[in-house]
């Protein structure tokens, strides 16, 4: 097949792949550059490479069994996309939730935000040969993901944000384990600062490198850090508060060139505006009252004794039953709809949780919003991830499409690429953060 | 003397196994996409090696020149303390001729590409 | 059993163990699972302690090939081009749900498993698992390398 | 920040092509007749309205109307901090619509993938091809009618 770079080549050029399998290309994106020696003349993206079919997927699952497809969007920060589509849900529904699952949310898309920086600068750093900040940032992102798996159950795809609210409560002892997590990921950034801040090799790889104006910028839809990084303030947070963002203070940090070493340090001061975000979440959040220790018995037990006429005083199930904490839900979920699995002292004991439980997974029931189209964005690792959710009152969506804040920014690469070396294409692409089942869905 | 020779004969012969070994030890399947030049998995968009273009071969010329000068560099610096001025000398109208070649290079614009 | 035959078989455990030890793998990273590889490689729970931790990135030089994340149809062709360029001995390990068989994505884009394309050592499930589970697989196939009949040159072809 | 509604003063000066507009959980939506669509989008980028993101444009397949394909266009204002949703729908037949590439960069590639997956042209695009499939892939597979798990192999499969 001719691509459209080997129609019009000078015959006297070099043509390069910079194909899908390149240790820089984060495996699903390719690049053709045509080259005079080490100039690049023109460049030709080819992108699809992880195109896995996600929204065709989300036509053909029910709302609540597409939370572990959203978690797979951006996976370096799933737990912004799972805010993201709950939010849309719960705006489609017209549904509120707990004041306790909110902060909960503001915490944990905070923790993530930081480890889809860490991750995306310690690769872009490692592209450009600096592998011991990798290190140090791999290591940061460990504490954070201590945080997130001892709350979620897993390290990092969670389904942990569901639509009505949270899954479960924070863990006990979760304040330690955030104060750990912020100290350690301030000095890693600290470390990572002194090492690369003034480093005359990155500033030479970076500098001046990449750059695009800011009507280039938003002319192309750039959103997020790398917009930031051209100059121009706009952060879902600030311009369309959600959760309690207004109520905490944060800056907005901004670059002043738009080329790589802006997106660099714009991305080092947000993780830092981030932690602090942390931080004031992690003061605001009451601590959990400490669980009673009541006699938890089995199911089984459960049942013979609901079979007596009365049983004798209120059933506690032993906690290893997923979703069984009765008395914790009302604070993390909400009771407007049935929208929320119902917890399971009320299905085992009772008959209506039993029906309301089955209702809610049976095939066609579920959760069923109203006919209508909705259109909703948070504020991701990249830019404004936005879900546009057509419903047509079944328990399946009619048409779900996310705005990809990484496909806009990358449709600007060809144009930033052009007339430069081949080594500068590596921190162009590292800085602008491409996420393979963001961009290709 | 004799450390000299035996320590060359030492690890020559030991760099030799190293290299053979893989020759003996290593299965031979040969594979026709073997032969084909690795593209990051992608079908290379041009077969065959083009032409060069002449800056290219010129600044070769020059840098293949320049490198056999400093090569002569070395065995000078060995004796350079027991000649005292008279290496500096030597040394001085051996850089004069290959400089006047230089500049004329320079001035007949091999650095201005278009 | 004659002399030889105790010489190859003493030589082919040695020429196993060496291989067991000096891994050197290919990173074929697509997708949610390299973040998790990421954190594997690193400081934390760190690959290099099995000697599998130098990351080759030509087939060339690589003898284990790590298939991590979704291959999608689009890629399938890349991948069979990386393996069938990389030198023998070759092994393969599957990295994640996606690899070993389409995992969630069960639609017209993902590959249902990359055993349709290229021939497999080690299954990795999990979405994506967890470090500790890529370590056990990486273990089970070195105990495989240990075990299967050496490939070299001048072997008794039986 | 948030200047007043400009909502009244564009659906006064672009009448001719609006053909209604309606308010949807909060966000502002206008349906669009098709040939006014690029005059509509132009006039929105200038000056008063001063839409200047093109956030997001994407297609909904509605294999029962006659009107099958209807195209979402989501525009932003950085200066108002206004968003807006603009819809217009294109016959099942030849879904055919103005490109927008000329007002807005990343047009070119949204385009593109609608096209990939929906198979929706778009007059005076610059180079309108499959984004995300490969070539030798027949069918857009977006559309209601593709089945969800027709695959086309690249290459021979084992199975």
């Amino acid at each position: 097949m001719e691509t459209k770079l080997q129609k019009d080549a000078r015959p006297d050029t070099m043509l390069l792949n910079m194909g899908p399998s390149h240790p820089a290309m984060h495996g699903t994106f390719r690049i053709m550059l045509e080259l005079e020696g080490e100039k690049i003349l023109n460049a030709e993206v080819d992108i699809g490479y992880l195109h896995r079919g996600f929204e065709k997927t989300c036509e053909n699952r029910t709302y609540f069994n597409l939370l572990p497809y959203v978690d797979r969007l951006n996976y370096v920060s799933p737990l912004i996309n799972n805010l993201g589509y709950a939010m849309t849900m719960e705006k489609l529904l017209g549904v509120r939730v707990p004041e306790r699952a909110q902060q909960i949310r503001v915490l944990m898309s905070e923790l993530t935000r930081i480890s889809d920086h860490l991750t995306c600068l310690g690769a872009m750093a490692m592209e450009n040969g600096a592998f011991s900040v990798f290190l140090y940032m791999m290591k940061a992102r460990e504490y954070l993901w201590d945080v997130v798996e001892f709350t979620t159950g897993s390290r990092m795809l969670t389904s942990y944000i569901r639509i009505g609210g949270v899954r479960a409560d924070l863990h006990e002892g979760w304040q330690s384990s955030v104060r750990t997590a912020v100290r350690e990921t301030r000095r890693a950034l600290r470390d990572v600062a002194g090492l690369l801040d003034k480093n005359q090799i990155f500033l030479n790889r970076t500098r001046g490198i990449g750059s695009i104006s800011k009507e280039d910028a938003i002319s192309h839809g750039w959103t997020g850090p790398c917009l930031r990084s051209a100059g121009v303030s706009y952060d879902v947070r600030k311009a369309h508060p959600y959760l309690i963002y207004d109520r905490l203070e944060f800056e907005v940090p901004l670059g002043e060139q738009g080329d790589n070493y802006d997106r660099y340090s714009v991305r080092m001061r947000e993780m830092e505006q981030s932690l602090r975000l942390c931080e004031q979440t992690s003061g605001l959040i009451p601590d959990s009252k400490p669980r009673v220790k009541a006699d938890e018995i089995e199911p089984t037990e459960a049942l013979r004794l609901g079979r007596l006429q009365k049983p004798p005083q209120r059933i506690r199930l032993s906690p290893n039953l997923e979703g069984s904490e009765a008395d914790v839900y009302p604070r993390i979920l909400t009771g407007d709809a049935p929208v929320v699995v119902p917890p399971k002292e009320d299905t085992y004991t009772t008959m209506e949780g039993l029906i309301s439980h089955f209702l809610f997974f049976m095939d066609g029931y579920g959760i069923r919003p109203p006919k209508g189209d909705v259109y909703f964005s948070v504020e991701g690792g990249n830019g404004e991830v936005g879900f546009y959710i057509v419903s047509d009152g079944t328990d399946r969506p009619y048409r779900l499409h996310v705005r990809a804040p990484c496909f806009h920014v990358l449709s600007a690469l060809e144009q930033l690429v052009r007339g430069r070396f081949v080594a500068d294409v590596i921190p162009t692409f590292g800085s602008m953060n491409m996420i393979g089942g963001e961009l290709d869905r | 003397m004799l450390a000299l020779a035996l320590s060359f004969l030492v690890f020559g012969l030991l760099a030799l196994v190293m290299i053979f070994l893989n020759s003996l030890f290593g299965p031979r399947k040969p594979n026709p996409a073997r032969e084909r030049p690795f593209e990051c998995g992608s079908p290379s968009l041009q077969t065959g090696i083009r032409p060069v273009r002449v800056p290219f071969i010129m600044i070769a010329l020059l840098f293949l020149l320049l490198d056999v000068e400093v090569a002569f560099f070395f065995p000078l610096a060995l004796v350079f303390r027991a000649h005292g001025p008279a290496a500096l000398a030597a040394l001085g109208g051996y850089l004069a001729i290959l400089a006047v070649g230089f500049v004329y290079a320079w001035k007949e614009g091999i650095f201005d590409w278009s | 059993m004659s002399g030889f035959d105790f010489l190859s078989a003493r030589f082919e455990t040695a020429l196993g163990w060496a291989r067991k030890y000096s891994l050197f793998h290919y990173p074929f990273v697509t997708a949610c699972c390299g973040i998790e590889y990421m954190s594997t490689a690193c400081a934390h729970f760190d690959l290099d302690r099995f000697g599998a931790g130098l990351i080759r990135f030509s087939p060339r030089q690589a003898d284990l090939l790590l298939v991590v994340g979704t291959v999608s149809h689009k890629l399938a062709p890349v991948l069979k081009t990386v393996y069938e360029q990389m030198m023998e001995p070759k092994w393969v390990i599957a990295f994640g749900v996606c690899a070993v068989s389409g995992g969630i994505y069960q639609n017209y884009a993902a590959v249902q498993g990359i055993d349709k394309i290229i021939p497999v050592d080690v299954y990795i499930p999990g979405c994506p698992p967890r470090p500790e589970m890529v370590l056990d697989g990486l273990m089970r196939l070195q105990e495989k390398i240990q075990r299967e009949k050496q490939d070299w040159r001048w072997k008794k072809r039986t | 920040m948030e200047k007043e509604d400009l909502i009244e003063e564009i659906r006064a000066r672009f009448s001719a092509g609006i053909e209604s507009y309606a308010e949807s959980l909060g966000d502002q939506v206008l349906v669009v007749r098709r040939e006014n669509l690029l005059a509509l989008m132009s006039g929105l980028r200038a000056a008063p309205f001063d839409y200047a993101v093109l956030l997001d444009a994407t297609c909904v397949d509605f294999l029962a109307s006659e009107n099958r394909f209807e195209m979402v266009y989501h525009l932003f204002s950085l200066s108002r901090n206004r968003r807006l949703r603009i819809k217009t729908s294109l016959p099942g037949g030849n879904p055919v619509v103005d490109s927008l590439s000329g007002l807005w960069k990343n047009a070119d590639w949204l385009e593109r993938e609608v096209f990939d997956m929906f198979g929706v042209g778009f007059i005076g695009h610059p180079d309108l091809r499959r984004l995300l499939m490969y070539e030798e892939f027949e069918g857009h597979p977006l559309r209601k009618d593709y089945p969800w798990r027709k695959e086309q192999p690249l290459i021979p499969l084992k199975d």
